[in-house]
């Protein structure tokens, strides 16, 4: 058989809904981020299968500033989630409800 | 065929350690499952010919960013762990059915386009040069851009992380308001009969310990 | 002399409301201008030459190309109808403006400057040649009763407002969107260029008829009424169902017909069964109202309602009946007085008794005989006594009903006898009899400064009544 | 191993200037915090801001009537319809600065908060010009997170952080959905450029799953940041959390930026498409007009209430971007004006009650305000009338503009749902009006205490602006058409 | 002439504007003698009026005076209107009826209200009613006539009501206006038929056009008529619309006198007179006038048998005589019927006021019963009633058998039952009003009456007593003008166009005269006799028990109105304010408000402030649109 991009994307596909599901299912904050950049990486592998597909390397630039994008939003999520565990006795986003309705 | 089996593999483990990451209790193996997770990513890449982006994978990501997690998981503590897995039955069911619908398009999608065996490349194709090449021509300020976004997240993580240099000073009200409610009668009028509804909301004392 | 109009109110408007002048001052200011109105509104009167057409023409352009190549044009006139309207509002604002310094009504620059503003939005949706600067007026005016209803009504006052605002403006936002189309299709908003268009559309012309007929309001469309009606203060309330009513049914002659004739005549059985249920029915609960106000009030929904079926004796083509229109805009100025003079009086009898309720009312007639001699002329203008310039123009409408379909003209004339049921059980419940509860030997009788609000719309009629022919041609 | 020559593109900086501008003083702010003394940080950093608001007001203006053209090898687009956002993005932040003027628990904060405000202004006007994919997502994810920091940037306080927490994990979300709707429409066209796009999808197939779901990701990342429902449930959250000035800013530009963009990508790179997406876009904004309006009815936190409101809005200028006429354009660029001059001014007076108070504002807290500050009441009034779209208010001229525009191309159905939201919303924003000009509250003796004289010289201006605009569009109005025509020719 | 027509109608008008402006700045006194100056001036006016008429040509005696347009527009479809009156014999006789009688009325009230706190509004009013009057019997089309219809209407309310502390007068007065307006609609929907067929109402162009538009005896034509007849029957008490007549009672007597004797209610028969061309144009409706007309003599003529209020006897024996004029008018004798009119406006003005100077004498009393053997101490009223009950009974004028000549005559099967029924009611007639003067009268005084009657300086103020006197001596002298023994009819020919009597003058019949003199006589000598033992009136009474029921039950009309027609009135009101405006309206408002409340609590409540439900939602809202989107795509 011959390994297409579908198969590449599809896989992807699978980590992307994986991170979702953990976005909707853990409670720990950091957790939370992690299953965001598990999202993030399965766009990256999306990108560069593409790239790999139309043969040119914008593909791969992208994926390559999702890198930086992606550690940059990490930072401000550990600054936030280090901000709120000074200030709360436990790392619960359930818990984070003093806004709603 | 080595080329599969090596796809096979590689899929197969970064799809396990992606569940690894959001099912296993303790963050810190989470993290190590993403660790390793991107490191399965990083072998597809090679597959992909991205020998430069494999490469940054294993070193920016992998190492640098991870290990700014596992620190934070360090400082947190037992913290960081999460109390209770508990969740409403229902919340799940919507997580799977809404994770699952996005996956199945995607796959479904993918699966109705009639990709090709792609464009025939030189093994050129993904190393260091090349990328640099469309980096700095096209994209040259896409890279000054994130350039500038590193910075801002790295002023942004010193305004967190930073304690406040001074206390806060509040000014006195100037005349207090009547704090009698015709809001609720107003209330009442809109809404007909029921008037129940959230005043503001100032956090509460048993929400901070500090 | 129709920008004058305009401008001379707006302006004191924002004197009296905005600065912080002293009660004295600003109730001097508002009379003032008040009566400056009048005398303009005169002087117009007197200088109309009598049947030529639009008179008093300003034309100019105000947004231009506000959508797709439509200019929006300040673009005011006044023919007859137009005219007498701007005469009667001048007239309501005036007494009401009255009433309020009488009555001391508190924060008073604030409520006058509200009051001109009114004034100011009334004279404008009543000359305006031009859709967006009509709707313009259409919504100040409700902004201005919007804050006059909300903050100086009674106890259930915002519900009542929050109820007519939303009530109201689900009709004239729906015109809202018509007017775009309008706009869109015919690439003007001048009312002249699209009447000339002569459309047939039956979702603008629901729109227009829809709004026209929440204010008028048309029956089944009351719904706000009562409650509006009990909950604002008397001269507001005067205003709500001398004049502002009467936006609505001018809004019918003005726009609704003459935009979409042929659309018009179409559904014209509608209006003409709903006007005829209305008509009787208001009539009905009338007789059943517990107090003074819900008797006139649920009275000029009956009224408006035969209005509506002298504007909609339609002949082919969306041509209007020439009895039943003339009856139509002569009855849109009688009513608007009467229903002005009664709700003014009614206010006087709460002056003096704090409540309207007719069960603790009565007798006011012994021992005051201007009372009775006032309350009786406004109970039988009210109830269109033969010979009465109210009978005029009632007599006019039936006749143009009649000669659509006799049956409708025959039922119609129904209202004549209710209303004398009706309007006798108002005056007997007030004045006859011994004293009510809420009265006694040393309730006062009107005074001279009392006398200075109704006996001048009295007067109106009395003259109305004399010549009513006076009114009718320039009307015509 | 061959040695590659590297060609760079060449780099147009008058193409560049306002960002150039903004992140300059932005650094040279970060860099003076070293050493300036705490005193003097809030005045200065004002200054710098507010020097490089206006310097970067420079560019767009000049360029204003310059026929549209690309840069940066086509990945960026300069054109009226771009500059016109700018314009909108800096003059929202030079209020934002102005209404933080003296914030107690800003003040402190003051260098940071003033570069990092900068900042976002710099992503969302690199936004606004954006032709690429890239582009796009990199400006998107700068000013994001600034704002993410911004909003928790009251460090002490819990609901910023909360807010900024969620505003983050559900904004990452969005991005995500949105990067990988870029992968797909890449992985269809192989362009990252809006035009190439549309040119790829012109010769391919306009139809291919991977494309039309590349675009519904996009659609659902854009309408995160337009406040759409389904995707708006950050939105209370953040503004409520968020410190009001931030509020406002995020209000008014990350509205506009978003819708620009939103109309930018759709038309330019998506028109194949546009019959499909234009029905989507019109369900999106009926599900905006329900949400925000009905929710809205239930708050009593002013600033909340607002919040829901603004989702309400979304519905309005989706229905302009289901529309996508030039008439449409036009009308939602008037009403994005419109909308962020009423929406500061809003935010602002709820910021000098709330330093009033010292706490959060609920609406009761404006009873009989008319009798303290009456001009404040006053322009409140008028921003609640304008949000209600009542004539003479400029709300009823983008209300009108965009109806007819909607009515010209047969969507009437998109004006009616308007007149239902705004029949319901009529119930939330009277409640302020009513609760200002409340009678039950004595006239007080003193009733006049000036204070807070910039933040309500802003309010007065802006209230001014609303009401002067609403009886003179005409000059909006032609700006607006300018920046329509400059990206669409019908 | 036109000048003093003017004035004639206008005086009045003027009085009522000056009493109404002078209000208590003027004394009582002063005031009314102003009235009855007014009343008087406009009389003279009518007689010089009248003799010019008399002056000229029989051809040339209607004339039409214009003062200007009433109501219209320029628009020549729109209605015309001008304020104009129409001068011609008709027209003139009643003027001088009203105008006449009602001053002497007028003066008369002086003495009767003296003393009354409201007496200058009264006057006023009174004022106001001849203003009324005097328009609708010289109005010259449709429409004014109208007017004055509605506006007599008003007054009448006014004045029955004018003791508006107590309850009685306001509920009869409401009754009466009520049922008054009933006949307005009847005439107005008869003038919008006009309009739409002729385009006018001005009387001359509807009476000559009625023929081309209306064919006789078509539909349209009986409408008509039967339209004016609604308002005729309304006005002068007729069945079916009568039955407010008897509590109009509640009134001052003057005005009972005045307005419920001697003129308003005879402006019914005044309507049909003028428009004798529509009613001949409506041969069945016609039929119907006479018809109604003896229904309601007899039937009031029973009723006033057993009534026990003097003026409630006397309000009977009016709708009675009304009967006759309808009779009359029905079989197309319309100068009979105008001419019994006249008379009966002097002779009924006459015992309502002489009843006035008895109920004045006696404390107000008005029951019969509590009467008895005046006339020893009032010999000049019991005169002066003689002179009334004999004009009653009909011994002279003679105005009665006059109507029964004319209908034996010429009004075919219409007029054989007029004849027979008139002479029946001459016999009720005669019974009740000797019955009325044996109780007042005669027999021995009541134990009420020795203590409470007062008759001061004679028996009444002069003030008073001269109008009684003078209409007394109208009453007889009344009857010259018709004699018709041989000589001309003068009256008849008088009156020959504007309202024709029957074809041809009628020979005067002896035996008619007879009959009717013989039945009345019978009666008056029964009920005479009859009273001499109380213990026989028992027993009649008793032998008539059912029909006396009947009678006394008013043949149960009120009752039948107040179930058919107030009380299904009512119930509609009641049923429409509750479930309409209280279930229907409210209701739905309350629906729309509370459906909106729900859902908006729904959305609040879903913002649960829990992230994690944030982003589901979001992703859910993404799968469905991506669901849309694949569903366009072509997989």
């Amino acid at each position: 058989m011959h390994i297409g991009v579908e198969y590449f994307v599809s896989v992807s596909a699978i980590v992307f809904g994986i991170g979702m599901f953990g976005v909707f299912t853990r409670r720990s904050p950091l957790i939370l981020l992690l299953s965001v950049e598990l999202m993030l990486n399965s766009c990256n592998l999306t990108l560069i299968a593409f790239s790999r597909y139309w043969g040119e390397q914008s593909g791969q630039v992208f994926a390559l500033i999702v890198m930086g994008i992606a550690a940059s939003e990490v930072v401000v999520g550990l600054g936030l989630v280090v901000a709120v565990a000074r200030r709360k006795a436990e790392l619960d986003v359930d818990r984070l409800t003093a806004l709603r309705h | 065929m080595t080329y599969d089996i090596v796809f096979v593999a590689a899929s197969a483990l970064a799809i396990a350690s992606a569940l690894g990451v959001v099912l296993s209790v303790n963050p810190f193996y989470s993290a190590l499952s993403l660790i390793m997770h991107l490191v399965s990513l990083a072998t597809m890449y090679l597959l992909l010919q991205a020998d430069f982006l494999a490469a940054a994978q294993v070193i920016v990501y992998a190492g640098a960013v991870m290990i700014m997690f596992l620190f934070v998981i360090a400082y947190l503590g037992n913290r960081a762990d999460e109390p209770t897995r508990d969740i409403p039955l229902w919340q799940l069911g919507a997580a799977v059915v809404a994770g699952s619908a996005v996956v199945i398009e995607i796959v479904v999608a993918v699966a109705s386009q009639a990709f090709g065996p792609g464009a025939t490349v030189t093994d050129q194709f993904g190393n260091p040069s090349l990328v640099a090449n469309s980096f700095f021509s096209r994209y040259l300020l896409g890279f000054e851009a994130t350039s500038i976004l590193l910075l801002v997240a790295a002023v942004g993580a010193v305004v967190l992380g930073s304690k406040r240099p001074s206390p806060r000073v509040d000014e006195p009200d100037a005349f207090p308001a009547p704090r009698t409610q015709p809001e609720l009668e107003l209330q009442a009028a809109v809404m007909g009969a029921e008037t129940a509804f959230p005043v503001h909301h100032v956090p509460r004392k048993d929400e901070d310990d500090s | 002399m129709t920008v004058a109009l305009i401008a001379l109110p707006l302006a004191c408007a924002v004197l009296i409301g905005f600065l912080p002048l002293d009660r004295r001052v600003s109730a001097a200011l508002g009379l003032a201008a008040v009566l400056a109105e009048l005398v303009l509104a005169a002087v117009a009167i007197v200088t109309f030459n009598v049947g030529g057409g639009s008179q008093f023409v300003t034309d100019r352009v105000w947004i231009p190309n506000l959508i797709g190549g439509a200019d929006v044009h300040f673009h005011v006139a006044m023919d007859g109808l137009s005219m007498f309207m701007v005469a009667l509002t001048a007239v309501g604002v005036a007494s009401a403006v009255w009433t309020a310094i009488r009555a001391g009504r508190d924060r008073l620059g604030l409520y006058l400057g509200l009051l001109l503003l009114l004034e100011a939005s009334l004279v404008t949706l009543f000359t305006a040649r031009d859709l967006v600067l009509f709707y313009t007026g259409w919504e100040v005016m409700m902004i201005a009763l919007f804050v006059l209803m909300g903050v100086w009504g009674g106890a259930r006052r915002r519900f009542a407002t929050l109820q007519f605002i939303i009530y109201s403006l689900a009709g004239s936002l729906l015109m809202l969107v018509a007017i775009a189309g309008l706009a869109v299709e015919g690439h003007s908003f001048d009312l002249g260029v699209l009447a000339a268009q002569g459309r047939d559309s039956w979702w603008m012309f629901g729109a227009f008829a829809l709004a026209f007929c929440i204010k008028a309001p048309m029956f089944p469309l009351h719904g706000w009424l009562p409650d509006a009606y009990r909950q604002s203060t008397p001269e507001v309330t005067a205003l709500l169902s001398g004049v502002i009513s009467k936006a609505g049914a001018y809004g019918l002659i003005r726009f609704a017909v003459p935009l979409f004739p042929a659309t018009a005549y179409h559904w014209r059985w509608l209006f003409l069964g709903l006007g005829l249920a209305g008509l009787l029915y208001a009539s009905l609960v009338a007789f059943r109202q517990p107090d003074a106000r819900g008797v006139v009030a649920y009275s000029s929904v009956g009224q408006m309602n035969l209005i509506i079926i002298g504007i909609f004796v339609l002949g082919p083509g969306g041509v209007f009946s020439d009895n039943g229109l003339t009856g139509a805009t002569f009855q849109m100025v009688n009513h608007g007085v009467v229903s002005l003079a009664a709700f003014l009086l009614i206010g006087l009898v709460e002056l003096r008794t704090g409540t309207d309720a007719l069960k603790s009312l009565g007798g006011l007639a012994n021992r005051r005989p201007v009372a009775s001699t006032v309350f009786l002329l406004a109970a039988l203008f009210a109830l269109a006594v033969p010979g009465s310039s109210v009978f005029i123009s009632e007599l006019y409408i039936l006749i143009g009903a009649f000669g659509e379909q006799p049956l409708l003209g025959a039922a119609a004339s129904l209202g004549i006898v209710l209303a004398a049921m009706y309007m006798l059980r108002w005056y007997s419940a007030i004045a006859h009899e011994g004293d009510g509860e809420r009265v006694d030997a040393t309730t006062p009788d009107l005074r001279l400064s009392e006398l200075a609000v109704a006996v001048p719309l009295l007067l109106i009629l009395l003259v109305l009544s004399a010549w009513p022919f006076g009114v009718m041609e320039r009307l015509g | 191993m061959i040695a590659l020559t590297v060609t760079t593109v060449p780099v147009s900086w008058s193409a560049l200037a306002p960002e150039i501008v903004l992140l300059s003083c932005a650094c040279v702010l970060l860099t003076c915090a070293i050493f300036l003394p705490q005193r003097l940080a809030h005045p200065v950093g004002a200054a710098v801001a507010v020097g490089a608001f206006a310097g970067a007001m420079v560019a767009p203006i000049a360029q204003w009537h310059d026929a549209p053209r690309t840069a940066f090898d086509d990945t960026l687009r300069i054109d009226a319809f771009g500059n016109g956002a700018r314009m909108l993005i800096f003059a929202a932040g030079l209020l934002a600065v102005i209404v933080a003027w003296g914030m107690p628990h800003l003040a402190d904060r003051a260098v940071e908060y003033h570069a990092l405000l900068l900042a976002a202004a710099a992503g969302m006007s690199l936004l606004a010009v954006s032709n690429s994919l890239v582009i796009a997502f990199i400006a998107l994810e700068l000013f994001s997170i600034a704002l993410y920091v911004l909003v928790a940037i009251d460090v002490d306080a819990l609901p910023g952080l909360e807010g900024a927490l969620k505003y983050l994990v559900v904004g990452s979300v969005g991005a995500a959905f949105l990067l990988y709707g870029s992968a797909l429409v890449y992985g269809a066209t192989g362009q990252f450029e809006f035009d190439l796009i549309a040119q790829s999808i012109r010769h391919g197939d306009a139809h291919g799953g991977v494309l039309l779901l590349g675009i519904a990701m996009i659609i659902v990342g854009l309408g995160f940041k337009a406040n759409s429902a389904p995707f708006h449930m950050w939105t209370p959250d953040a503004y409520e959390g968020a410190p009001t000035p931030v509020t406002a800013f995020m209000s008014a530009a990350t509205k506009t930026v978003a819708l620009v963009l939103a109309f930018r990508v759709l038309v330019a790179a998506f028109g194949e498409d546009s019959a499909i997406w234009q029905d989507a876009i019109g369900a999106l904004a009926v599900v905006s007009f329900a949400v925000g309006n009905l929710a809205a009815l239930r708050q009593a936190n002013v600033k909340r209430m607002l919040a829901y409101s603004t989702i309400g809005h979304t519905g309005f200028l989706f229905t302009a971007v289901a529309v996508h006429t030039q008439a449409a354009a036009r009308a939602m660029f008037y009403y994005l004006a419109i909308y962020s001059l009423m929406n500061i001014g809003a935010f602002a007076l709820v910021a000098i009650r709330e330093r009033e108070l010292g706490r959060p504002v609920v609406i009761d807290d404006f009873r009989g305000y008319a009798y303290r500050r009456p001009l404040l009441a006053l322009s409140m009034v008028v921003f609640m009338l304008s949000l209600a779209g009542l004539p003479p208010m400029g709300g009823f001229i983008a209300k009108i503009t965009i109806w007819s525009s909607a009515v010209d191309v047969g969507q009437t159905y998109l004006a009616v749902v308007g007149v239902a939201a705004t029949l319901v919303g009529l119930g939330y924003y009277l409640k302020i009006p009513f609760a200002l000009v409340d009678r039950d509250v004595p006239i007080p003796e003193s009733p006049y205490r000036p204070a807070f004289a910039l933040t309500s010289a802003t309010v007065l201006a802006t209230a001014v602006a609303v009401m002067v605009l609403g009886i003179i569009p005409g000059p909006l109005l032609d700006l607006a058409q300018t920046a329509s025509a400059s990206l669409i020719g019908r | 002439m036109e000048t003093l027509s003017w004035l004639c109608l206008f005086l009045p008008l003027a009085g009522v504007v000056v009493l109404a402006l002078a209000g208590n700045r003027i004394g009582r006194e002063p005031a009314s003698w102003l009235a009855t100056a007014i009343a008087f001036a406009s009389f003279i006016c009518a007689a010089a009026v009248f003799f010019s008429i008399l002056g000229e040509g029989e051809s040339s005696r209607s004339h039409v005076y214009t003062l200007y347009t009433w109501a219209g527009a320029h628009n020549v479809h729109v209605l015309h209107v001008p304020l104009s009156i129409q001068i011609d014999q008709l027209s003139v006789v009643e003027m001088l009826i009203v105008s006449g009688v009602g001053a002497l009325i007028v003066m008369y009230s002086i003495g009767y209200m003296h003393g009354d706190p409201k007496q200058r509004r009264f006057f006023a009013y009174m004022n106001l009613f001849l203003f009324s009057m005097l328009l609708l019997v010289m109005a010259g089309n449709f429409v004014l006539l109208l007017a004055g219809w509605g506006m007599v209407g008003l007054s009448s309310y006014l004045l029955i009501g004018f003791w508006h502390e107590q309850e009685a007068p306001v509920a009869a007065a409401k009754k009466a206006f009520v049922m008054n307006a009933i006949g307005d609609v009847g005439i107005a929907i008869a003038i919008f038929f006009m309009v739409r067929d002729i385009g006018t109402t001005n009387y001359q162009e509807v009476f000559t056009r009625a023929h081309d538009v209306w064919p006789k005896g078509s539909s349209d034509a009986n409408w008509v008529a039967l339209l004016l007849l609604l308002g005729a029957v309304a006005k002068s008490a007729q069945i079916p619309l009568h039955t407010w007549l008897p509590d109009a009672m509640e009134g001052p007597t003057p005005v009972s006198a005045l307005i419920h004797a001697a003129t308003m209610v005879t402006a019914g028969v005044y309507l049909i007179a003028r428009c004798h061309v529509l009613f001949a144009n409506a041969p069945n409706v016609r039929t119907l006038v006479a018809v109604i007309g003896v229904a309601t003599l007899l039937m009031a003529g029973v009723i006033a048998l057993v009534q026990t209020d003097i003026k409630r006897i006397i309000a009977y024996s009016t709708m009675s005589q009304i009967g006759y004029m309808f009779a009359a008018v029905g079989v197309a004798d319309d100068s009979a019927g105008m001419f019994h009119l006249l008379s009966h406006a002097f002779f009924k003005a006459l015992l309502f006021l002489g009843a006035g100077i008895v109920i004045h004498a006696l404390a107000n009393e008005q029951d019969v019963r509590r009467m008895g053997g005046l006339s020893k101490v009032m010999p000049r009223t019991t005169a002066l009633m003689w002179v009334g009950t004999i004009a009653l009974i009909g011994f002279w004028p003679l105005s009665k058998d006059g109507i029964l000549e004319g209908a034996l005559h010429g009004g075919g099967t219409a007029g054989w039952i007029v004849y027979v029924g008139g002479l029946v009611g001459a016999l009720f007639t005669g019974i009740y009003a000797t019955r009325l003067m044996r109780l007042v009268f005669y027999g021995e005084m009541s134990e009420f009456a020795k203590e409470h009657l007062h008759t001061g300086h004679g028996e009444a103020p002069w003030t008073m007593f001269l109008p009684v006197a003078v209409l007394a001596a109208g009453a007889v002298l009344v009857g010259f003008l018709s004699i018709g023994f041989g000589t001309t009819n003068f009256f008849g020919d008088f009156l020959a166009q504007t309202a024709p009597t029957i074809e041809g003058t009628v020979p005067q019949d002896i035996l008619t005269t007879a009959l009717a003199w013989g039945l009345g006589g019978a009666g008056a000598l029964y009920v005479w006799r009859l009273y001499d033992d109380p213990a026989r009136v028992a027993a009649v009474r008793t032998r008539f028990q059912t029909m006396a029921i009947i009678a006394e039950a008013k043949f149960g009309w009120d009752e039948l109105y107040y179930n058919i027609g107030y009380r299904p009135a009512v119930w509609l009101a009641v049923t429409f304010d509750s479930v309409g405006e209280r279930w229907i309206i409210g209701g739905s408002l309350w629906l729309a408000r509370t459906t909106v409340a729900t859902v908006a609590r729904a959305t609040a409540l879903a913002q649960s402030g829990i992230v994690r439900q944030y982003v589901t939602v979001l992703a859910g809202g993404a799968a469905l649109v991506a669901v849309f989107f694949l569903g366009k795509a072509n997989l």
